[in-house]
């Protein structure tokens, strides 16, 4: 930690312009590769990260499968070329770990009671990192979810806030994560304000933590109206595609 | 942890009491089991530790060896952490790798050390970006009956602080105490319905839909944490459940002094 | 690629197409697919490319490195390359290590591109017998239409063909595009009762008896190639199928520029 | 192998001050784990071990299920800081045999035919070592089983003898076992002296051999006798239990 | 690649006195294994291989059974000790394409229409290895499954063509093939002259590559004689037997 | 070897003979099956052997490499054996990574060579605790019809004593024999019933409910031992199988001179 690095000039501006609270700039696909039931490609700063879903389907392996409801299974892998050093293919005790808590905020808002022993297959691939991909990735997996027409109770936006020099500062770049003091990335549904994913490391005092939690819980409505406008967009894209075929 | 399934009775009977504010055991919600803490139970660990949470019991190891240190911290040891679900602690528990509970498990102990800053690594240095001790954690759980999280977490930490930097052994010097820096305690909540609950068993855990665990440390500072299971907490809950952890911290680690 | 079977009346309806020399997507037995090359899509490697045939997208990645040579190349770089047929692309790929089909297509891409000469790795060598630089070729299969050979080849032909060896960040003096010596094409035809076609979809490939896939340098020369599945070629269909191959180097060389 | 290392004294003493057939000290206590079946926990010298039993319950995998009789499958794990230099986790080649000829000598004495196709799943685990540990575990195991209820013909009581400096000696420790020119670990039926479990490697004559095979028999006794005594401290300590309860 | 290395002396000779499309002394035997079904050896030049059949039997794993024809699963397999360096036992990547491209040959000849749901289990085994041990592993391969009676259209010999210092020589050794521009591993139906395994690297022109074709096309007939005559010495040695047992 | 099962006539037939003393292929309970070693047949290997027991076919080869020793034997030459159980040898072996059976193999015949100190390592050091000659020493079961442990023993005993180090290939000087000191031979009997036999069969293993494998040298001396099989041995059979195997160690002793 170089405490030389000024993280917010006498401006308010952060190393890339934004202010403390700004997001990266942010774009989100829906419907993007034509096999899965549901896809999104989303770009947030220099993060590029695809989504895609398959089910309601057959749960494998089968001894996973539960009687009264679907599960979910999240894979997230980072691609080999998506980071500074090659990554090795195949799983990491990190992805591990993000599928799985991933998993569990998406089971949190989908209608798993409607789909009884199946499993709805839910894969993101980090084609490219730069500090936090797993809000990416969980914010493009519920935009998948939602094109594969899977019935949730809401979407998921997600993002972190982190503490560099002792500013807290909204979604970290990787830059600024190189000097952070603290990271710590949620996932709301929107329509409740619930937590469904919560993760902290670092240092926080207990008033920054509700401070954090508040800049947060705001950004994430922000990215959830950019969720709901890739849907938008992709709808009327089939409806287009429709009125042309009738 | 995933083939057990708690019957609906018991299911119905723990919601029963909790609405009336007790648990199964006789606990309050807030109130933990009884927690014993033996450090030094393995003579062949540079720092050991047996914890129990009531039926809950883990043992942490802490091996030091000499190693190259990793390029972009030359003059920093090193800290891994491993947690192995053995199938002796549980009858769900299955031989092989760790699964995804046992990796989350021993990421999110780690996290609470390392976050912390609990272990001077900056003094576990030899020779910068040539010899630095490395530190391998080891957690097994001998028993399981819920809570594993905080068990482990203590443990870890009973095992740190007591540990001896075994320098003498490899011509580094004499054998010093691992430098430790505070002692960050870990304390996890679980929901059930809309109670919360502290050190929930495993019967607890069965049925309960969400899981927050919070590490703080001496100044009351939050350091790590991370939930889990596919239910919600409302911000109010999470900004709950974290000071309700911050006093157990202080209350745990009175403790282990 | 198991688990698919095409429908009875898919299969038949294909058969009767390709007797009458057309096929499900109009196009007509030597037709490619609309193809698309992007490169410079991934910002973390070294060089990148997105390639679409159809609907089949795959994205080709190099990474690189300074390694040490092998002891009988002293002074030559080493290139490797990996397919990862994530299920993402498709729903008969699983999770897990590259099976026979990934690694097969890995090996005949990276003999398609080794066997050209296409890198000069000899200029990818640092200190003869010491540093070399070390060639990570990863292909990820996006989504999954048939003529993966194709497809995957292409991008790494753009990939390599673009890419910068990042010397100045190893302190190796300054950045210099990977050398390239020639663009190696692989064009892949699938027999369907008699009829060859090129570029097959992956109906075509489920319902068609055996493929071959050529890899010609832009001389018109071979460089490599590789039959697959049970069914047979006359000599006749391999001659015919290699001068198939040739032209379709040539079309697909003026895509790449 | 140094041959200044006087390895018995010319008072028959040894480095810890035993005699050439005298076990270390040792303690079990069974029942000590709540979620097994059967449990115990062993100590000899500075060993420390627990083994624990589940069963017998469902055979996994499927296909190792035996139609006529159970199968005894033993899991010999030596915990990562049980040794000098940290272990890895996870089964090598070592405890692959170890176990396999563990669960053999338990079939030996388990009533198997009594239960088909189900398993008995017995763990030990190494929490320290100091030569001697298979034998220890193999003890150790069969007090669990017991204490599970399994029925059995007989507990399996398992020790080494190993030979020093040309000196057969008990239930060699690690510093001894360091200058060992030979093992033989074995253990016995107390009721008929059968012998179940038997390795050697190193170097005896024929006559060296048929003396450690009595000494080795003969300690069994003593440790079979051990055995008994924790079964029995653990019988009367449920049956106070009960007393109480009633 | 050393220039100064004759591939072809003046003479039309090779460095082992073969001329540029003589194959390698080359031997066969059948049924050399009593477990399997089936099974050969063959040597040529210093390659040894063994094959082996087992099949049609219950197929294994049974996710691969196919409902209306048998599978034919060939393992590709180099020992430890067949090659300069020892290699590691188990797949590599290498073995694993062999294999499969192996199994693909050998089912455009087997009538696996015959046994729905079965497998066809093939074993080849590189006891040394002097290049071109692909080749004769499915040379040696179908020998093994018409010892075993499996039901065939016809043998599949095979044989690879390569190019050294310009010239186009059949059936490469090691030596050659250290200085090899081109390899070029075909197998043939003889019956119909139709190609099931081919395989191409280096460089060759058109017109070589035609020319190539042609050498390797007429060299697997000339080792279909060889098979020919190895399943002949094996019935008559059969027949032998039986007069003697009658 | 676990899926088999032999047929209760079989089982009876194996019995009834065997009570008489007699066994299936006309042995005495004591008589060996014809045994055959071919050394030298693996031209790629440092050296070789092929060995028969009836049926029984095993193939052992050694190969050397030049490696750093263990730091605790830094003058001592590395000797590592591994078996493989190859599907193509019998019905029951699968493909995968080595079993319990093939594990237990390779280790106790490990055993009877290294304890017996057949190999004089310390003659395999080339420059203390630098470079030492490795052993590997890699057997396969081509054929399997009962009694590997003393057809593999046996291979690799004659494939060392045939060895030649490639000294001259690594510029260490001239080739040379590899060092071996004595011929230690293993020998394994069954239990059937109340019956002790020799060198088993596929089927006398089937029915055998114990298993006594003995290695003894020159001297007969015991140098190494494993029971397998749940079956018991009484002291009095453990002494007599003892006695018997160093007899029929002299006996094969004789045919590999």
């Amino acid at each position: 930690m170089d405490s030389d690095i000024v993280m917010v000039d006498d401006k308010g501006k952060r190393l890339d312009g934004r202010t403390a609270d700004e997001l990266r700039p942010m774009k989100i696909e829906a419907g993007v590769l034509s096999n899965a039931d549901g896809s999104a490609y989303l770009e947030i700063g220099k993060n590029k990260v695809l989504a895609a879903v398959y089910g309601p389907r057959e749960c494998h392996p089968r001894h996973l499968q539960n009687p009264t409801r679907a599960i979910v299974q999240c894979k997230y892998n980072m691609q080999s070329y998506s980071v500074g050093d090659r990554k090795r293919p195949g799983p990491d005790r990190r992805s591990v770990e993000i599928s799985k808590i991933i998993s569990e905020a998406l089971e949190a808002v989908i209608q798993v009671e409607l789909f009884p022993r199946a499993s709805i297959d839910v894969y993101i691939e980090i084609l490219q990192a730069n500090a936090g991909t797993r809000c990416a990735g969980l914010t493009a997996a519920s935009v998948a979810l939602a094109d594969a027409g899977i019935p949730m109770r809401d979407l998921v936006p997600s993002v972190a806030v982190g503490k560099a020099n002792g500013h807290l500062l909204l979604d970290l770049n990787k830059e600024e994560d190189n000097y952070g003091e603290a990271d710590l990335p949620l996932a709301i549904v929107p329509k409740t304000n619930e937590v469904v994913l919560l993760q902290m490391d670092g240092h926080m005092t207990r008033e920054e933590f509700g401070t954090a939690m508040e800049m947060g819980v705001k950004a994430c409505h922000e990215i959830y109206e950019m969720q709901k406008d890739a849907l938008r967009r992709r709808y009327s894209t089939e409806a287009d595609e429709q009125e042309v075929e009738e | 942890m995933s083939r057990s399934v708690v019957s609906e009775i018991r299911r119905n009977h723990i919601y029963e009491l909790l609405r009336k504010g007790r648990r199964m055991d006789g606990r309050e919600p807030l109130d933990l089991r009884e927690i014993s803490v033996e450090t030094g139970v393995i003579d062949t660990a540079e720092g050991s530790a047996r914890v129990r949470y009531g039926e809950t019991e883990v043992i942490a190891g802490l091996k030091m060896a000499i190693g190259t240190p990793f390029p972009d911290t030359p003059n920093k040891g090193v800290l891994t952490t491993s947690m192995e679900l053995i199938p002796m602690a549980h009858p769900d528990f299955e031989s092989g790798p760790p699964g995804g509970d046992a990796i989350e498990l021993a990421r999110v102990v780690d996290r609470g050390i390392r976050e912390s800053g609990m272990v001077d690594v900056e003094k576990l240095c030899i020779t910068p970006g040539e010899e630095v001790w490395m530190c391998f954690i080891d957690i097994y759980s001998i028993n399981y009956d819920g809570n594993l999280f905080d068990a482990a977490a203590l443990a870890v930490v009973a095992a740190l602080k007591s540990a001896i930097v075994p320098a003498s052994n490899h011509d580094k010097g004499e054998d010093f105490p691992l430098p430790v820096t505070c002692v960050p305690i870990t304390a996890t909540m679980a929901k059930i319905e809309n109670t919360l609950i502290v050190d929930p068993t495993f019967d607890e855990e069965m049925v309960s839909s969400a899981r927050l665990t919070v590490t703080s440390d001496g100044n009351g500072d939050v350091r790590a944490m991370q939930k889990g299971k596919s239910g919600a907490f409302t911000v109010e809950e999470v900004n709950y459940i974290v000071d309700v952890a911050r006093e157990k911290g202080d209350e745990i680690r009175k403790i282990i002094g």
